[in-house]
């Protein structure tokens, strides 16, 4: 099938962050995104779990399929709001199918 | 004291203080033991209808008055207050940096609601009576120190990011809408709203508490296990020395304000306990630096349980001896 | 009409109404508060459970006589023509294409099971007695509006998917599932089954129903402030307008079938209400071009708080009006 | 023999049973119905810990005396040796390689603690006294089995993993920590702790468990048609036949060590039922080449409904007959 | 470690697609799979969240390793399915260990 | 922006051997990790769903981002947890922002 080349970008932040994340996304231009919740992990700043916990504690991890023209806008701006927090971000190339949604 | 000490071992030996000692043993055990995050969430947000609805109950028909005015403002001066005192404390006590201390100093300016919704349930038990409206103060009482510890922060000339956007989230934060929002429902459906969901907010309340308890334990001791003695000496004796200092402060005002014996050991209570919902989620945005770790093992390992069994039976016995 | 005002003001400070209207203002001042979706299914379970079991223990003993036949036969024939009158007042009075239009005709022709539960509860506390079957017209009324409304759009040449799966999807759907077992239960277990769990499915209802109604008012206001005036005037007016229609017709079948003003009025709540459970996940199957958000935000936005607030006190004045 | 019959009847038409058996169909007719995860966990959790404290409560201050040591020992001993019996059974009546009939010979001499507190409830209906401390008994056969087991596969050549850590998982499991801790908290707290929480572990009991055995009826029904005739007769048998050799099994303890009638129908229920928590998570980690489906799609497809409808009743005869 | 090349398909999809969707890539030969859960999103239709809904409400995103050599038939079957609805399709090159297996 | 090459890593395994697996992965050095909850999947060992379970049952999804030259070791140690254990191991080559952080 006809697929076309694009990123995959995955930012895995903090919870009481990921409205100043998508926001931020939508602001450069970024057409979606979907987010996938996460039960747990380990980093710099110790390990952590998700269980029992009551509030907007843990992390999640944010998934945007871009066109590649478009990756350092994205980079940019997610960058600003995860800078001085923890987390990851990671970009791999993909294909997509239906182009024009992107 | 030796009242004080009889009234602990009393309060000690109740399902409740009991389900969170199972809970910290299971975690501290590393037992698998856990509460889906969802049930806890939903027992949280239980919590706080139950209590603020019958907070509400209680206050209908008198109105908002002067009293009630009175107590919020004195509430929320501690809160403001506090954690320059716990700030003062830490740099003291601990090896913390400015940004840590600050971002502690800001939990324990802000209240827990479930220790004071366990004094609430001691009080019931020795049918000693408060006022009402002191829900209206808890909720009141959660934000105000996370103002006094950014400006700590900010004076220290770190960068602290504080816009209209985190006021917002703090200033609406689940936990004070919920709170205030069902003590309105409950001062406006009074008797006859209580009639209809008494068996929910009130029959149903300690079994429940019990509970989330448990898993208040468990999270607590998973807390403390991860720490592994990370927190050091002054740290741990800051979590039992600051609860007595927020105690004498709540003393304080509840005397100025006049409150009734069971008012003023809630307002101890409130003034002696440690945030871990609120503040923590407004600390990440504001204080990313700060490691939510050291906050979090703090106010859930060593404050909460030292209230939950020597704190609430300590306090209601002195606002006994005192406004008795 | 004093009447039925002073009925609706009384329906309206209820816990369970305030804390609809407490999700709402929380959600449209954009707080955080949120209920975790696992809590929200289970209390939709627990409310399928108890009304169905409840309604099951009303007509234990009396077995499937004929009046429970026709008025579910009623039912349904409200079900299937529904649809026409709301397809046809949503393409005269907004610019919704056929496709979107049928799909929000779908959800007024099926019924909202909470509505109904609410109007239960106002029954309840009013005294006033039900046929227990109603239960069983409720479920039967889930379905029969898909039909209607897939036909209307098979009829404008678009494409609909309607195969034996999403028949055997709809049809034993969760809700319809649940509701009818437990009624079969009740029925079967009668009044030695109901002193058995009673504590559960009677006296803890009302506060249970008020937490779950706290999260459709959060539900409700998300969809409302994400559709920001994006509804039009047209669509908004339709969601006030059509379950008024809606209730008229009921009241047409109930006194048809013969019901009493307890039944009527539910007929009426039935018939008035939307589904926002089954059809929803039916039209996005059948139809994925029709946009899911305005069916949504119509049917739980604008005609639940509609139905709760006005609509409940006037059908039950209305049927004790003409019925008694 | 009538007596029975009549009893399995009168056991058969309660709520609880018939949620089981809605949940059952519901999943065999491929209803989309389904109880999230966390609600199932949150509910197994409150059940463990109700039957624990309850346990506790009734021997409150009676002490550790020599009976229950010595029903512990019975039971410890049945569980070590049922799993020698189920291995037998299963390799003469199946095809089952020897680490797949090593893995379920493990879950049937473990324990079923659900099946265990629908015993306890038709006990209460009936008015039947039973020894409180037979839940200790149960927590105390959960993981004996696993060795027997364990070594079954040792002693074959193959591979098993069994290690310090596994060790510490089993015997501190969620349902081994929960029910042994509130049994200790309802035995410390006594009378004066059940007056608090009552409402909470008595009243709403039965209800919540029709909810759960409504949940376990999915689960096993979903189990069955995943299978699809995949069992194999010899197996379905095993699932009927072992519940029986191990209640005469129970039996046997129970009068060697001289339980009431109640208790006997308790060890025998325990010796019956087969696990479906605390041994399939072990069996993934020591036994990875056993096929999980096996164990649990027996355990919950068969055994359970088997002890749920026929067994229980028929347990709690013969206990009588025997021990009345 | 040996490693053996592969594709990995990612597809969110509305939840009440997910049986059809995994029914036909079964019939298509597919013989693994793996379903995550999602909390919300964004994209042309919207924002949306999962927060308090009942119903079979949201999407779910269904991760498929699979042989280079298969993936045509995986994606004309993906595609059947997914073709009027809404949700992303992404293909990326990735290895696998224990190559039996796929 | 300036990026980094890395490998990301994803093993989906049995939810009772999560902590044997993360215990080994940091025992091998591996910094950094995040758990995601997984709904349900399908593979030689048939399909499973995790809706109404009680128990440790299921599988979760553990996500790795490492440096191209910690792969081996982070693969040795995944595979001895892993082995024996029904589940997939994938890797993906990657992107990382601030590779100070892996
Ligand atoms: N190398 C990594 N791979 C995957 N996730 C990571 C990695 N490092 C950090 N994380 C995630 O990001 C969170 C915060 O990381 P850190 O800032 O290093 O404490 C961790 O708890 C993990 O959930
Ligand atoms: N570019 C994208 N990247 C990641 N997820 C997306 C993207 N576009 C859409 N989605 C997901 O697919 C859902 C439906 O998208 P759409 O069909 O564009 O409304 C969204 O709510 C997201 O969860
Ligand atoms: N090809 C695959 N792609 C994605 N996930 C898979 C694949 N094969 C297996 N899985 C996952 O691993 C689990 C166990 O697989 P198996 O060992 O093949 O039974 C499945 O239930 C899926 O969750
Ligand atoms: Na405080
Ligand atoms: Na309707
Ligand atoms: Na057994």
């Amino acid at each position: 099938m006809l697929t076309h080349s694009a990123k995959r970008v995955e930012i895995i932040i903090e919870a009481p962050m990921e409205g100043r994340l998508t926001d931020a996304l939508q602001a450069a231009g970024v057409t979606g995104f979907t987010v996938l919740p996460v039960l747990g992990g380990s980093g710099r700043s110790g390990q952590w779990s998700r269980e029992g916990q009551v509030g907007r504690a843990g992390m999640v991890a944010v998934i945007c399929l871009i066109r590649p023209e478009r990756l350092d806008a994205l980079l940019e701006a997610a960058f600003r709001v995860v800078e001085r927090h923890i987390g990851v971000v990671s970009i791999t190339d993909t294909q997509v199918l239906r182009a024009e949604r992107f | 004291m030796g009242d004080i000490l009889s009234l602990a071992g009393q309060n000690l030996l109740t399902p409740m203080i009991l389900s969170f000692v199972l809970g910290l043993a299971a975690a501290l055990a590393r037992s698998e033991l856990s509460v889906p995050e969802a049930a806890a969430k939903m027992m949280s947000l239980y919590l706080l209808f139950a209590i603020g609805f019958k907070g509400g109950v209680a206050v209908a028909g008198h109105g908002v008055d002067a009293h009630l005015l009175t107590a919020m403002a004195g509430g929320v001066a501690l809160s403001f207050l506090l954690p320059f005192a716990a700030f003062g404390l830490l740099r003291g006590m601990t090896g913390l940096s400015v940004v840590d201390a600050a971002a502690v100093a800001a939990h324990y300016g802000s209240i827990s609601i479930v220790t004071f919704v366990t004094a609430t349930s001691v009080l019931a038990s020795q049918g000693i009576a408060s006022e009402g409206f002191m829900v209206a103060v808890a909720a009141a009482m959660e934000a105000p120190a996370i103002v006094s510890a950014l400006w700590l922060v900010a004076r220290s000339g770190a960068g602290v990011r504080m816009d209209a956007r985190l006021w917002h989230e703090i200033l609406l934060n689940g936990s004070i809408v919920l709170l205030i929002g069902s003590f309105v429902i409950g001062a406006v459906t009074g008797d006859a709203g209580m009639a209809r969901i008494e068996p929910m907010v009130v029959t149903a309340f300690q079994g429940i508490l019990c509970l989330f308890l448990l898993d208040m334990g468990l999270v607590a001791g998973r807390g403390l296990r991860a720490s592994r003695g990370g927190l050091g000496v002054g740290v741990v004796a800051f979590g039992v020395v600051m609860p007595v200092v927020g105690a004498a402060a709540g003393l304080a005002v509840a005397l100025l304000v006049g409150l009734s014996p069971g008012g003023t050991a809630l307002m101890m209570t409130l003034a002696a306990s440690a945030s871990y919902i609120a503040v923590p989620a407004a600390m990440r945005v504001a204080l990313p630096e700060a490691n939510p770790s050291v906050s979090l093992t703090l106010a859930l390992g060593i404050t909460f349980p030292f209230n939950l069994t020597f704190g609430i039976p300590a306090y209601v016995a002195v606002a006994q001896a005192i406004g008795g």
